[in-house]
């Protein structure tokens, strides 16, 4: 075994990257908080994808682009929580996902 | 009629409660005592929502020197010297309006070497008051150059007066019954150069900034001030006139020689900060035409009257003078009781206090940079508000 | 165990560990700092690293990417995010013991399980001799608009009109309904 | 006549090749590793001592530049005219106390400072200043660029944030709003050049103007997109007439308010600084940075102009352009903010976006003056 970078070492940091994600999901109060763990969660996977582009198939980039639609997702995914997290501040004066229980603002 | 008279936290609670419930918060922030656009010690309460002013809550008091109440303690002559220290950028102005108020008193008629030199000394001072404002309004709009060149323009006339009267800022050169001393012999060709001098440089300040685009968009159709606002607020001087209300105090009711000369008075149609700030502007060549209508044909004569060391007693009941300094009608009140040489009670119309609660008016609504440029077109002295 | 390495891959190998140390230490800081704007800057930096990391896995377009979308963009919408809905003194409670432990829970089962499916599996590596394509941003850019078999122009096309529709449901969405008139941009 | 004399400088200074800092480190790396760390290290020393200098060259000459726009001398008094003012500068500021509000968030507010600075020192880095003096030259420098200045403003809003003061709140918002948008801008000017390029590496964008600058050779599109990057790239670096994020006279310095000493010079230095890089990325996408004045075909006068140094080229151009935007910052005021984003997004982003349509139509029609 040696300490230079192989692909389970890769594999094993992106899947703690995962559950320290799922962690914050679970755990975390402010809307805010569970939309950046979700984005820690969208990383690892966006990083899986490169690794596996990385070590399985080399020559071609297919893992790339899905590492790029994932960005893009993640973008979009921001844009629309900001702007629900920014709504549900404006009528609720609170951003704590375990005090929001109700559909009607 | 009774006033009522809030508190600052009892207006702040009036205003708080108005707040819309749920929608979006709103929160007041301090724009001084201590704030670069303020120019000295005034302190703004601003609520705001966002970049949006909702309120604009002047709160006096930070400079307050008690220069009334001094009044009250001192001769009128000794009056005259804490005027100058009010605004201090039209502070023969405000000398000239104590003197006048004392010579209605006392009915004392002056030749026309002194109203010659008085006219000609505000005049003087008002261009560099107007010099002066021009350049803080560009810094407070962001660009810091024509600060520089305002000033560099005004320090020629301020030489003039220190060749003449020996200060600069604090003048205390108009005194009850004329002047304090003869003019210097340079005097009237200094002036006459200063005016040559100047006068292609106005051009050049529109060149620097009355042309530029984003001038402009900064000044016009920002802080308008309907003509029935401005007048039921009190606020007199260019920002009045800016909103089409043509009361000029040297025109209405002449003091001085302003009877004997040619000028327009320059009246804006909006009520915006560019019509304040054109009318600045033609204020700066009216007088200096009416500086070149004068300057050539100052007569001969005393130019003091009232002995210095003799004791001035008005006489009993109450005395009033007004004037136009660059910022607007300043008023000078006095009560004798007819046997003390001092006053019982003196008040100052000062045209600043009036003229700062218009910033409320301009600003609702807008962006705290239209606010800015409000407070700079009002072209406020604090010290005058406070006193 | 084999100690002779090159220094170039000794570089390699101090990077690798620094950075997932970093970004290790960092996500944790994202899930449990009190501050959330902390929470914020903690995940800029785990994705500054993520960028490090495809810089070593030779994907340097990825990486600019990710600064360029994550860094420069969405950390910062989260950021006004959190300025928009929480003060500088506001501090989050703690999660309750049961959701603690819950989270604890389920993120170690998560990392137990994909851990023991690593070490079972076989997974066909490529080649050493496989080389990657000289120009990423140019292979990736040629896919992207391939229509043939193993092009992504429809893929491409969907996620721009889900980037544009996201930007109008959020415009929607934050705009101040009573305040028609004035301008929303501030 | 002339060709017999010039032909042989044609042939040597023609093709100019590159070797960057890191490429001579990753050579070095496999033979010697100590000349490899002593490459690494000059180029830490070089940028760290550049970046001092450079900021403190820049705010002399942006001292001397507004003195006499305003008809006066500046500096005069430390050193010949007024030379070393800017290090009595920096040894006032390092002596300063470096204040720390008391309900200030003090972690944040310690970090803000670093944060923008070293967005600036990577930007900084990939800037190819002759063919020999540019310590990256990664593959997607355009990219990388646009990215690590975007993070620059992290800084900035951690500042404005964790100051605990309603203005410097105020002042990052305006600064988080206007990158945000005006970056849009860049990067379609940028990605103008690109197209005419063909390229993301910076070297290689230089190289391609070997016939002729893109702000000339791409006529009315390079034009367009060059004076798009300048105004845009203004409002990035905050500068006057986009200084609203600390607009002094309305935010009371903005998201820098309760910033002194050390801490408040680092904000300082690295705004300049990123004029610096602003200038250098103009000269260099739209002006050719070191490559010489060439016009396609006439070997002659090319061959006279490669006489002058590159790097003598490239310090010309950027030195012009951060006279132009100096020129700028003390001529105008400042827009208001609801202008500033109506700048961006009614004028300048559609302007963009069709600069950008017409630059494809040139690269596709090969319709550059000096196709061959």
């Amino acid at each position: 075994m040696s300490f230079s970078p192989e692909l389970h070492h890769w594999l094993i940091l992106s899947t703690i990257l995962f559950s320290i994600g799922i962690y914050g999901v679970l755990t975390r109060r402010n809307a805010v908080g569970v939309l950046m763990s979700v984005e820690l969660l969208l990383n690892s996977a966006a990083m899986n994808f490169l690794i596996f582009n990385h070590y399985a198939s080399k020559p071609f980039i297919d893992g790339a682009i899905m590492a790029l639609f994932i960005i893009a997702v993640a973008a979009a995914e921001a844009v629309i929580a900001m702007a629900l997290f920014v709504a549900i501040f404006r009528s609720r004066k609170t951003v704590d996902v375990t005090q929001i229980n109700t559909l009607k603002g | 009629m009774a006033v009522k008279v809030s508190t600052l936290d009892e207006r702040i609670k009036l205003t708080d409660s108005a707040d819309s419930p749920l929608d979006t918060q709103e929160y007041f922030i301090n724009m001084g005592p201590q704030h670069p656009a303020t120019h000295g010690v005034l302190r703004l309460m601003l609520k705001l929502d966002g970049e949006t002013v909702r309120e604009v809550i002047p709160v006096l008091g930070y400079i307050h020197r008690g220069i009334e109440k001094i009044g009250e303690h001192s001769t009128y002559r000794q009056f005259v010297h804490l005027t100058d220290r009010c605004d201090y950028l039209s502070a023969m102005m405000n000398n000239w309006a104590v003197s006048l108020m004392v010579e209605k008193a006392l009915k004392v008629e002056l030749n026309d070497r002194i109203e010659y030199i008085r006219t000609i000394m505000a005049e003087l001072e008002r261009i560099q008051s107007h010099m002066l404002w021009w350049g803080v309004l560009g810094m407070d709009l962001g660009a810091f150059t024509p600060f520089l060149y305002g000033f560099r323009d005004r320090e020629l006339i301020t030489d003039i007066f220190e060749e003449t009267i020996g200060c600069r800022l604090t003048m205390n050169y108009i005194q009850p019954g004329g002047v304090m001393d003869d003019i210097h012999p340079n005097f009237v060709d200094r002036v006459k150069k200063v005016i040559e001098y100047a006068k292609p440089k106005i051009d050049e300040y529109e060149e620097l900034l009355s042309g530029n685009v984003i001038i402009q968009e900064r000044l016009r159709n920002v802080g308008v001030l309907s003509a029935d606002k401005a007048t039921s607020l009190g606020v007199t001087g260019p920002v009045l006139r800016a909103s089409g209300v043509p009361l000029d105090l040297r025109r209405v009711a002449p003091y001085g020689v302003y009877d004997k000369v040619n000028f327009e008075v320059a009246v804006g149609s909006v009520g915006d900060c560019w019509d304040r700030y054109w009318v600045r502007i033609e204020e700066i060549r009216q007088s200096m035409s009416m500086i070149e209508q004068l300057i050539d044909n100052i007569p001969a004569g005393k130019t003091m009257l009232m002995k210095p060391a003799k004791k001035t007693v008005l006489p009993e009941g109450s005395h009033y003078a007004q004037l136009e300094t660059a910022r607007g009608i300043l008023g000078i009140y006095a009560v004798s009781d007819g046997v003390s040489d001092k006053p019982v009670r003196i008040h100052m119309r000062s045209p600043n206090y009036n003229n700062v609660w218009s910033a409320d008016e301009m600003t609702r609504d807008s962006r705290i940079g239209d606010l800015v440029a409000n407070v700079s077109s009002i072209d406020i002295v604090v010290p005058d508000i406070d006193r | 165990m084999d100690i002779t390495l090159n220094p170039a891959d000794l570089t390699h190998t101090i990077a690798f560990y620094t950075l997932a140390l970093t970004s290790i230490v960092a996500a944790l800081i994202v899930v449990t700092a009190k501050r959330i704007f902390r929470a914020a800057v903690a995940l800029a930096v785990v994705l500054i690293c993520g960028a490090g990391f495809y810089i070593l896995l030779n994907y340097d377009f990825i990486a600019g990417v990710q600064l360029l979308v994550y860094v420069g963009g969405i950390v910062i919408l989260i950021v006004f995010a959190v300025m928009l809905t929480s003060s500088l003194e506001s501090i989050e409670e703690p999660p309750s013991l049961g959701r603690k432990a819950l989270g604890l829970f389920s993120s170690l089962a998560f990392l137990a399980t994909a851990v023991i499916a690593f070490s079972e599996t076989k997974f066909p590596l490529s080649s050493i001799s496989a080389e990657q394509p000289k120009d990423v941003a140019k292979a990736v850019g040629r896919k992207l608009l391939d229509y043939g078999a193993g092009g992504y122009v429809l893929p491409f096309e969907v996620i721009s009109l889900l980037l544009l529709a996201s930007v109008i449901g959020a415009i929607v969405v934050a705009r101040n309904p009573k305040r028609k008139n004035e301008g929303s941009a501030t | 006549m002339l060709d017999f004399l010039f032909g042989q400088l044609v042939a040597t200074h023609a093709t100019f090749d590159v070797v960057t800092l890191s490429d001579r480190t990753t050579q070095a790396l496999a033979e010697d590793p100590w000349l490899a760390a002593g490459y690494a290290l000059l180029g830490l020393a070089g940028v760290g001592g550049f970046l001092s200098l450079l900021g403190m060259a820049l705010i002399y000459v942006e001292r001397k530049v507004a003195a006499h726009f305003q008809c006066r001398l500046g500096p005069m008094r430390v050193g010949w005219h007024g030379m070393l003012q800017s290090v009595a500068d920096a040894i006032k500021l390092l002596l300063k106390e470096d204040i720390i509000p008391d309900r200030a968030d003090r972690v944040l507010f310690l970090i803000a400072p670093v944060f923008s600075i070293i967005a600036t020192t990577l930007g900084l880095i990939l800037i190819p200043m002759s063919p020999s003096l540019q310590v990256v030259d990664l593959n997607i420098g355009v990219i990388f660029i646009s990215a690590v200045s975007s993070f620059g403003v992290l800084g900035i809003l951690l500042a404005g944030w964790s100051s605990n003061n309603k203005w410097s709140l105020l002042g990052a918002m305006r600064a988080g709003a206007q990158f945000i948008s005006y970056e849009i801008s860049v990067t379609l000017s940028l990605l103008v050049v690109t197209l005419f390029a063909g390229s993301l590496q910076l070297s290689e964008i230089v190289q391609s103007q070997q016939d002729g600058w893109w702000i000339w050779r791409g006529h009315i599109v390079g034009l367009v997109a060059f004076f798009v990057f300048l105004i845009a790239s203004t409002a990035e670096l905050n500068r006057p007439p986009f200084d609203l994020p600390e607009a002094e006279s309305e935010l009371t310095g903005g998201f820098h308010t309760e910033y002194s000493g050390l801490r408040f010079s680092f904000f300082f230095l690295a705004e300049f600084i990123n004029m610096f890089i602003a200038s250098a990325l103009a000269a260099t996408l739209f002006l050719g940075g070191w490559m010489p004045f060439h016009i396609g075909g006439l070997h002659t006068f090319n061959g006279l102009m490669d006489l002058i140094p590159p790097g003598l080229w490239f310090a010309g151009k950027t030195t012009f352009i951060i006279f132009l935007i100096m020129w700028v910052r003390w001529t105008f005021p400042r827009l208001r903010v609801d202008q500033l984003m109506r700048l961006e997004w009614k004028f300048l982003l559609p302007v963009g976006f069709i600069n950008l349509f017409a630059a494809a139509t040139l690269v596709i029609t090969k319709l550059y003056f000096f196709p061959w």
